[in-house]
């Protein structure tokens, strides 16, 4: 009942949005819809209700995760959204806000969904409406991005669907009523043919790897976000990129119950080294700050890819990095957003001085850094450390050696621009009118994910801890 | 009962080299839908007692693969004026090579698989295969949108093709959730198309390289 | 019992008094080579009782370091000369580690004549602190090798038994090897030739003496009084090496001591009117010839 | 009945919220630095009391340990010792810094980053207390990277000048590296410690592998936070680039944490393999001698103060490897004297040199200059900043009579004593040491006569000194401060000696037994005689002299420079040209560039010789090596310039190729 409603207020929510002509009140759909959302998904945490519509729907541990962390990333961005679209009032924002609202349904289904192709339908469903919001902005380039996007995004889907044929086709020969309920799959796995179930991980892994933006898929990340308003990248980096993980996840549950641990773990740990080495590589010298965060974000896609392959407490440390990822990403991109909007441009060339100018969007710009590329006391560091220290303790020592280096390439390569955007003096305006101050409305959202951030590197509610380890041990699955 | 899943499959084969090697949008519009419609029967001849559903699900596809989304690329087409794809990545007959090439190591690759159910030995794996890599190589090297997304179709032609090993297990609404995706994939693409279209005057993807590091 | 009380004395006395006398010899000896008569063998004394009466002429542009310099460098010098052992005596004061405070009470005085050169803002006595100081980076790594050696020869880290370690078990190739160097050092640190020449007048070749061209008056005869002393400290410590052998006797053997001074000093004027001076750009090559003999010595004994 | 640790706890948070009031006050007034300045005050007393209370309580080690909420680990803190002996400087320091920046970094006068600087400053002293107190690895790094962040947001204090953003990034790609080589040790030690708690002992049995990884991790980690050569590259630019009293702060705390690290890593082997300490003291004797002789060919002072930095954590790292091998080879008397001599050492650089590096901040405020070469003379326009840092000088080249020497003695006889080893026994070798410290000590007279004489005395060589002047009292207490300490350090050992035993004991438990021994080995008292003796017989011969003199002074006339009619200040010797014959000694370590003047063909075109002194390591090796990576990487960039067909076909191929690794 609650995970119906769950899933319908933002249908609802949209479909208001669409009704309302006026485009200044519009945006306030948002954070009502967003705070009931968040304020119900509380409640169904706690609460932990059955799964309805047989069983299709329901909550497993992780994710319950990725449930609480599209609803808050949302949350927080649904207030920022209020505050950016005041200043772009030129443009109607009729499509763009049901679009977004949609977007949190589709997020919502996927997190809820216990069934393959419900899984699919629902990433689906947020692959197309992000179309329109990248679209926003109605350039050639965004037009551009969109497409590279939308092609890119559509093969990946199709082939993730083959990939779930595959699945159900694995374990058609000795399972008598062949279902695509994952509890199912899970249980019948061990019988499940091994040849095709591998065909099957492959297909789904660069499937959803697309959407995640695994390298060499990764390719219509940096367009995209570079091209998409802020608020749009931090959704697309820290909830999109969330779902497809988690649907890579279960598909990756459903193969170690077939006893594929090793192939899948090897699978994973190969493509998150890929992502974080051509992430560093495109990093260094990186001179467009949203290109920069979209590589950031395949190299944190590779991290969690390594944590997931590495498995056990790795796994732990995957999700709370997909956690800390989703809130840090916020950070970056909503105050990137800022940073764009007052200077008029993304490039480093022209964007100096953003401490001074924007001393609250500079500042966190800069934290955001620090903390994305895991250093103390911010929460990705918790992760990251964990992650390597499940590496080392086993005995990944040659991969954990790399891990490290990737960190420091990417630290370099993302500093380089960073401090370049944060430090040193501002160029004179060009233009007087329209100046972006930070606000209350553009402002709160920076400091809130500044805050979780700030809270998960040095204190981790214990009931978080809990669903976590809930999550690590709901992957163990015997074969 | 084998050659009456065969010859269609054998003519969807054929289809897809034809689509690789031809070059009149036009033609190539309608074998994807010839294709479509074609596809869209399979079910018919595959399932031991038709029942109302299967018909439904059938004629709403043979609706969308053959009429609705043809119908779309028209205008496009219409809109963009233009009649023919030119000078593509890889010339045309190398793609049709390729493309008989594709089919050929599918069909042994197919061989090698092994067939969980009794009854698939049929040509319906390696079809699908290759119906996908066709999908592939259109997607890859011809430069025109509209090509792009008529290869997109033909991807998910030969995930259909698949779809037919599962009739029995998959429910339909997943069938029907495909048919639902495609449709407004393809409606978003097509807005797409027309803006790409306002925006540079004409559908070649050259023109959209503006994004570089 | 009585020795105990008398030595010390006789030491310090020594100290005070004798170090003028042996620029005198040197000077003689130079003469006596050169066939000239020469000055008295108290000329040094002479001087500096001439020069503490005369009243002093000192530069606008200095401060208080430019007056405390000798001071600070005859009072160091006078510290460390109370730290060598005399002959066969052990020095007034002796203790562990007691070598370390002996080098750098050297290197103390050298920061305040150095300060004091550029304290006058002449271009002249720069050029000499500036010498003095990359100098005696490499003449004190030779002089700590030489006493490296003499402590793993003695097996103890102070001056005084080092230098009175019993002669018997004392392997002679590295103590001499350590002599040589460290009678470089000698010459090197007190300015004498092949190093520096003291009593050119070509300030651009000089070291030591450049740097005390705008002292005059007692300040100049403090400098020379101190230099003195340095000389005659640094011999003391250096004739341990080349004649270590006593007679047992106490007055006997501050007999010898007096005579082994002299003959010190006769040798280094033998040295000087035999040599000619290098240029200064072989100096260095000069120390660190020194330190390698030191440090053969101490390698030769490891072995 | 953990008082110490507690009161100590409550220090730390009281330094870092310090700054954290000053940024609800406006830009433009001075309450929220009197409150940080309070504050600091409070963090000291506390800090101090907690010392107390821990001395008199007979340096007994107070742990208490609290459940934490992260995945591993829990919130644990210590004192001891050794902790105590580092905490004592950062207590220090960083009051005397805030009092000094009252006067010398005025919000008033700096609205735009005071609070900042404040702010930072606080967090970077919370962040050291609590590296030295953390008993648990996640704490430790947590703290760690506080302090190196608050850092280098302290070191960017100036951001609108490109060389400070250029030192700054230069740091704080130091300062990762640094931590990430301590994240991957910690990680390693608790894989055979078996958990984050510091600083447990592991066993000896454990695969020398992983010992020496281990500790080679550590010596990055903790080297390049000390700025051991050659990790030292960053150490420079950011002490010359910060606010005078942020170097101070630097040098004379931040680069001890290093050392710190490296105290306690010594410490996890009962008996450590001999390479660990040989490791340590070559490094050291290497940067003692190198970092001083980069020293003394500078031309900015606070370079050369930076460099002479390094030049001390060589001679602490020399003396810290001498313990460690004392170690190795059951040789309590090395562990004394090098420990000791380490440890009293650090104490003594973080008096002296930040009293150098507050000194050097009022020359650059009456100046505004860094350049040796445009000074001269000030010791007549500042006399109390000029005896002042000549005393540093006269304490750092560790001359006797202050405390400099002592501690630098007392790693002499621990490496003399090396040399009476049994016969050939490699121990012996290590008394080679002896040479580079005394070259060392030499080179330090040789800068040190340098900075001071080409910056105080003489005549003034520009018109920036013309209206150069003391400060007011506020920037001259602290340093008078710093320099009775080393005074107080130099006439009354004692004071410390106890402290240095029992932080031996703590370090080697098993082999330091009492404090009885110590005498024997080093007769502090007896030197501390012979500098009391120094001292005062010096001040006295000098006041005696010096009445005696003024009535024979016939004349002040300009210097005579050898019959030239009009000596003119531009005649007089240069800081470049005092350097320039050791530069030539060793030009093959330290390539410096004079820019020759240009040939006139027949008149002589007026011409000035000048020289840059570049750091070998950086400058003619990481920023070349680092450019040329980046190079060859952006290769690959026009793999992201493709249409979307080709995106496309990279989908496509790794499809194919995992589907082909499938069959294989």
């Amino acid at each position: 009942m609650f995970l119906a409603i769950l899933i319908f207020i933002p249908v609802l929510a949209a479909v208001a949005a669409a009704a309302i002509t006026s485009n200044v009140l519009r945006p306030w759909i948002m954070p009502i819809a967003a705070g009931l959302h968040f304020a119900l998904v509380l409640t169904v945490l706690d609460l932990n209700p059955a799964p309805i519509w047989g069983g299709w729907v329901g909550l497993d541990p992780p994710g319950k995760l990725v449930l609480l962390l599209t609803s808050t990333l949302f949350l927080i961005c649904s207030i920022y959204t209020v505050g950016y679209l005041r200043y772009r009032t030129e443009r109607s924002n009729r499509v763009l806000i049901p679009c977004l609202l949609i977007f949190l349904a589709g997020a919502t289904l996927v997190a809820c969904s216990q069934q393959l192709g419900l899984m699919w339908i629902a990433l689906e469903t947020t692959a197309l409406t992000t179309a329109p919001m990248i679209y926003f902005n109605r350039t050639p380039r965004s037009i551009e991005a969109t497409w590279k996007y939308l092609l890119l995004s559509s093969v990946g889907i199709a082939l993730a669907l083959l990939g779930s044929f595959f699945l159900v086709y694995a374990s058609l020969g000795n399972d008598p009523y062949p279902s695509l309920l994952f509890s199912h799959l899970v249980r019948h796995a061990g019988t499940a043919n091994a040849v095709w179930l591998k065909i099957a991980f492959v297909f789904l892994l660069v499937g959803y790897g697309t959407k995640m933006g695994l390298a060499p898929m990764h390719t219509w990340k940096p367009d995209a976000y570079g091209e998409a308003p802020g608020v749009v990248g931090a959704l697309l980096a820290g909830g999109l990129t969330s779902c497809a993980f988690l649907a890579i996840l279960r598909v990756d549950r459903v193969c170690i119950a077939g006893g594929l641990q090793t192939y899948t773990s090897h699978l994973l740990i190969g493509m998150g080294l890929l992502s974080m080495a051509v992430a560093a590589v495109f990093m260094l010298g990186q001179k467009d700050i949203k290109r920069m965060l979209a590589y950031s974000s395949v190299e944190q896609m590779g991290i969690l890819a390594l944590g997931a392959g590495i498995g056990g407490p790795a796994l732990y440390g995957a999700l709370l990095q997909m956690i800390n990822n989703g809130l840090t990403k916020g950070m970056l991109f909503l105050s990137a957003g800022n940073i764009h909007r007052s200077y008029g441009s993304k490039n480093t060339d022209d964007v100096h001085g953003a401490m001074r100018r924007l001393p609250l969007s500079g500042t966190i710009f800069m934290l955001g850094f620090l903390a994305i590329t895991g250093s103390p006391p911010f929460g990705p560091f918790i992760s990251v450390f964990t992650i390597l220290n499940a590496a080392f303790s086993r005995h990944f020592f040659f991969i954990g050696a790399i891990f490290l280096l990737l960190l420091l390439i990417v630290f370099i390569g993302m500093g380089r621009t960073v401090l370049i955007v944060v430090l040193g003096k501002p160029l004179p305006r060009k233009h007087r009118n329209n100046v972006y101050r930070d606000g209350l409305l553009t402002g709160l959202p920076l400091i809130l994910s500044f805050l979780l951030v700030l809270m998960l590197g040095v204190h981790i509610p214990p009931f978080l801890t809990h669903m976590l380890h809930q999550a690590q041990k709901f992957m163990e699955v015997r074969p | 009962m084998h050659w009456s899943i065969n010859t269609p499959l054998v003519i969807v084969l054929l289809l897809n080299l034809f689509m690789l090697g031809v070059s009149r949008m036009r033609s190539l519009i309608y074998s994807a839908a010839a294709q479509g419609v074609i596809l869209s029967a399979l079910p018919l001849l595959l399932e031991k007692q038709i029942d109302l559903m299967i018909i439904v699900v059938a004629v709403v596809t043979a609706a969308i693969k053959g009429l609705l989304i043809p119908q779309m690329l028209h205008k496009a087409l219409r809109d963009a004026q233009i009649k023919r794809e030119v000078e593509p990545l890889i010339g045309f007959l190398p793609t049709m090579i390729l493309g008989a090439l594709g089919t050929a190591v599918s069909i042994t690759f197919a061989a090698y698989l092994p067939m969980t159910q009794t009854g698939s030995s049929t040509l319906i794996i390696p079809a699908s295969f290759s119906t996908v890599l066709t999908g592939f190589l259109l997607l890859t090297t011809r430069y025109k949108a509209i090509t792009q997304v008529i290869g997109y179709l033909i991807l998910e032609n030969g995930i259909y093709i698949f779809g037919m090993l599962l009739l029995a297990a998959v429910p339909f609404l997943v069938e029907l959730g495909i048919l639902l995706d495609l449709f407004v994939g393809i409606f978003v693409v097509s807005i797409i198309l027309n803006h790409i279209n306002e925006a540079f005057s004409s559908l070649d993807t050259r023109q959209l390289t503006a994004l570089k590091e | 019992m009585f020795y105990n009380v008398i030595n010390p004395l006789i030491h310090i006395g020594l100290l005070m008094a004798m170090p003028p006398l042996l620029p005198g010899v040197i000077n003689k000896t130079k003469a006596f080579v050169a066939g000239r008569k020469g000055p008295p063998l108290l000329q040094p004394y002479f001087d500096i009782y001439k020069l503490l009466r005369k009243g002093m002429v000192i530069s606008s542009a200095t401060t208080w370091i430019f007056q405390a310099a000798p001071v600070v460098t005859l009072a160091a010098t006078l510290l460390a000369g109370l730290l060598v052992p005399f002959g066969p005596f052990a020095a007034p004061i002796h203790f562990t580690g007691d070598l370390i405070l002996f080098v750098y009470l050297f290197g103390l005085a050298r920061f305040f004549t150095t300060s004091a050169a550029l304290d006058t803002g002449s271009s002249f006595e720069g050029m000499g602190a500036a010498r003095e100081v990359t100098f005696a980076c490499l003449s004190e790594a030779a002089v700590l090798l030489g006493l490296l050696v003499l402590v793993r020869l003695s097996g103890s880290v102070s001056l005084t038994p080092m230098l009175l370690a019993p002669l018997a078990h004392r392997p002679e190739a590295p103590v001499l090897l350590a002599a040589a160097g460290l009678f470089i050092v000698l010459l090197a640190e007190n300015s004498r030739i092949p190093v520096d020449d003291p009593n050119t007048h070509l300030e651009l070749t000089m070291i030591h003496e450049v740097m005390v061209l705008d002292h005059s008056g007692p300040l100049l005869g403090l400098i020379n009084y101190g230099s003195a002393m340095k000389l005659f400290v640094l011999s003391a410590l250096v004739l341990h090496l080349l004649v270590p052998f006593h007679i047992g006797v106490p007055v006997a053997d501050w007999v010898l001591f007096l005579v082994e001074m002299i003959a010190m000093a006769g040798v280094i004027g033998m040295v000087e009117s035999f040599m000619a001076r290098l240029q200064m750009r072989h100096v260095p090559t000069l120390l660190a010839a020194a330190s390698l003999l030191c440090g053969f010595g101490f390698v030769l004994m490891v072995r | 009945m953990n008082m110490s640790i507690y009161t100590m706890l409550a220090s730390t948070l009281s330094m870092a919220i310090s700054g954290a009031p000053g940024l609800l006050f406006s830009r433009r007034s001075m309450t929220g630095q009197w409150i940080a300045t309070l504050l600091n005050l409070l963090a000291t007393l506390l800090g101090i009391v907690a010392l107390l209370a821990f001395v008199s309580g007979g340096y007994h080690s107070e742990n208490v340990a609290w459940p934490w909420t992260l995945p591993w680990g829990g919130f644990a803190v210590g004192i001891d010792t050794i902790t105590a002996l580092f905490l004592m400087p950062i207590l220090g320091v960083s009051l005397l810094g805030s009092i000094y920046a009252m006067a010398y970094w005025k919000q008033t006068q700096h609205p735009g980053n005071g609070r900042k600087l404040r702010f930072c400053w606080g967090l970077m002293n919370a962040g050291m207390m609590m590296v030295v107190l953390a008993g648990d690895g996640v704490l430790f790094l947590m703290a760690w990277e506080i302090m190196a962040l608050a850092a280098f947001f302290l070191i960017t204090t100036e951001d609108h000048n490109p060389c400070v953003r250029e030192a700054g990034w230069i740091y704080l790609i130091a300062a990762h590296i640094g931590m990430i080589a301590l994240v991957a040790m910690f990680v390693l030690l608790r894989l055979t410690a078996g958990s984050f708690d510091l600083w447990m002992t592991i066993h000896s049995s454990v695969p020398q592998g992983m010992a020496a990884a281990i500790f080679l991790l550590a010596l990055a980690g903790f080297g390049l936070k000390a700025g051991i050569m050659p990790l030292h590259v960053w150490l420079p630019g950011a002490h010359a680039n910060a606010p005078s009293h942020v170097s101070a702060l630097f040098s004379g705390v931040m680069l001890n944490v290093g050392i710190y690290g490296l105290v306690r890593i010594g410490e996890i082997m009962t008996v450590p393999p001999l390479w660990w300490g040989a490791t340590l003291l070559i490094l050291g004797a290497g940067s003692a001698v190198a970092g001083m002789i980069f020293a003394v060919c500078q031309n900015d002072y606070k370079r050369l103060l930076a460099y002479s930095s390094i030049e001390n954590m060589g001679i602490i790292c020399i003396g810290l490897g001498l313990a460690t091998i004392g170690r190795t080879c059951h040789r309590s008397d090395l562990v004394l004297l090098g420990l000791g001599g380490a440890l009293f050492h650090i104490l003594n650089h973080s008096l002296f040199k930040p009293l150098l590096f507050l000194g050097a901040g009022n020359i650059l405020h009456a100046t505004d200059t860094r350049k040796i070469d445009a000074l001269g003379g000030l010791a007549g326009k500042m006399p109390v900043t000029a005896d002042l840092f000549f005393m540093g000088s006269l304490a750092i080249c560790g001359l006797p009579g202050l405390n400099g020497f002592l501690s630098e003695w007392l790693i002499y006889l621990g490496l003399l004593r090396t040399a009476i080893a049994a016969h050939a026994d490699t121990l012996v070798w290590i008394s080679l040491a002896v040479p580079a410290l005394a070259i060392t000590g030499a080179l330090a007279v040789a800068g040190f006569v340098k900075l001071f004489g080409s910056v105080f005395l003489g005549n003034k060589r520009s018109a920036v000194v013309d209206h150069a002047h003391d400060p007011g009292a506020g920037t001259l207490v602290p340093l008078a401060i710093l320099a009775l300490g080393c005074v107080a350090l130099a006439l009354f050992p004692e004071l410390i000696i106890r402290l240095l035993v029992s932080a031996a004991h703590a370090w080697a438990p098993q082999m330091i037994a009492s404090t009885a021994s110590f005498g024997s080995l080093a007769p502090l008292q007896e030197m501390a005689k012979l500098n009391a003796g120094l001292l005062i017989g010096g001040t006295a011969l000098l006041l005696l002299i010096g009445i005696v003199r003024q009535q024979k002074i016939r004349a002040a006339i300009p210097t005579w420079s050898c019959g030239f009619a009009r000596p003119v200040a531009r005649m007089q010797y240069t800081g470049a040209s005092f350097s320039r014959m050791m530069a030539q000694l060793f030009t093959w370590m330290i390539p410096v560039k004079p820019a020759v003047p240009p040939e006139g063909c027949y008149v002589p075109q007026p011409a000035q010789w000048t020289q840059d002194v570049p750091d070998t390591v950086l400058d003619r090796g990481l920023i070349p090596g680092f450019a040329l990576v980046q190079r060859l990487l952006e290769r690959f960039r026009p793999l992201q310039n493709k249409p979307v067909n080709v995106y496309l076909a990279y989908m496509l191929a790794i499809l194919l190729l995992l589907l082909l690794a499938l069959c294989f």
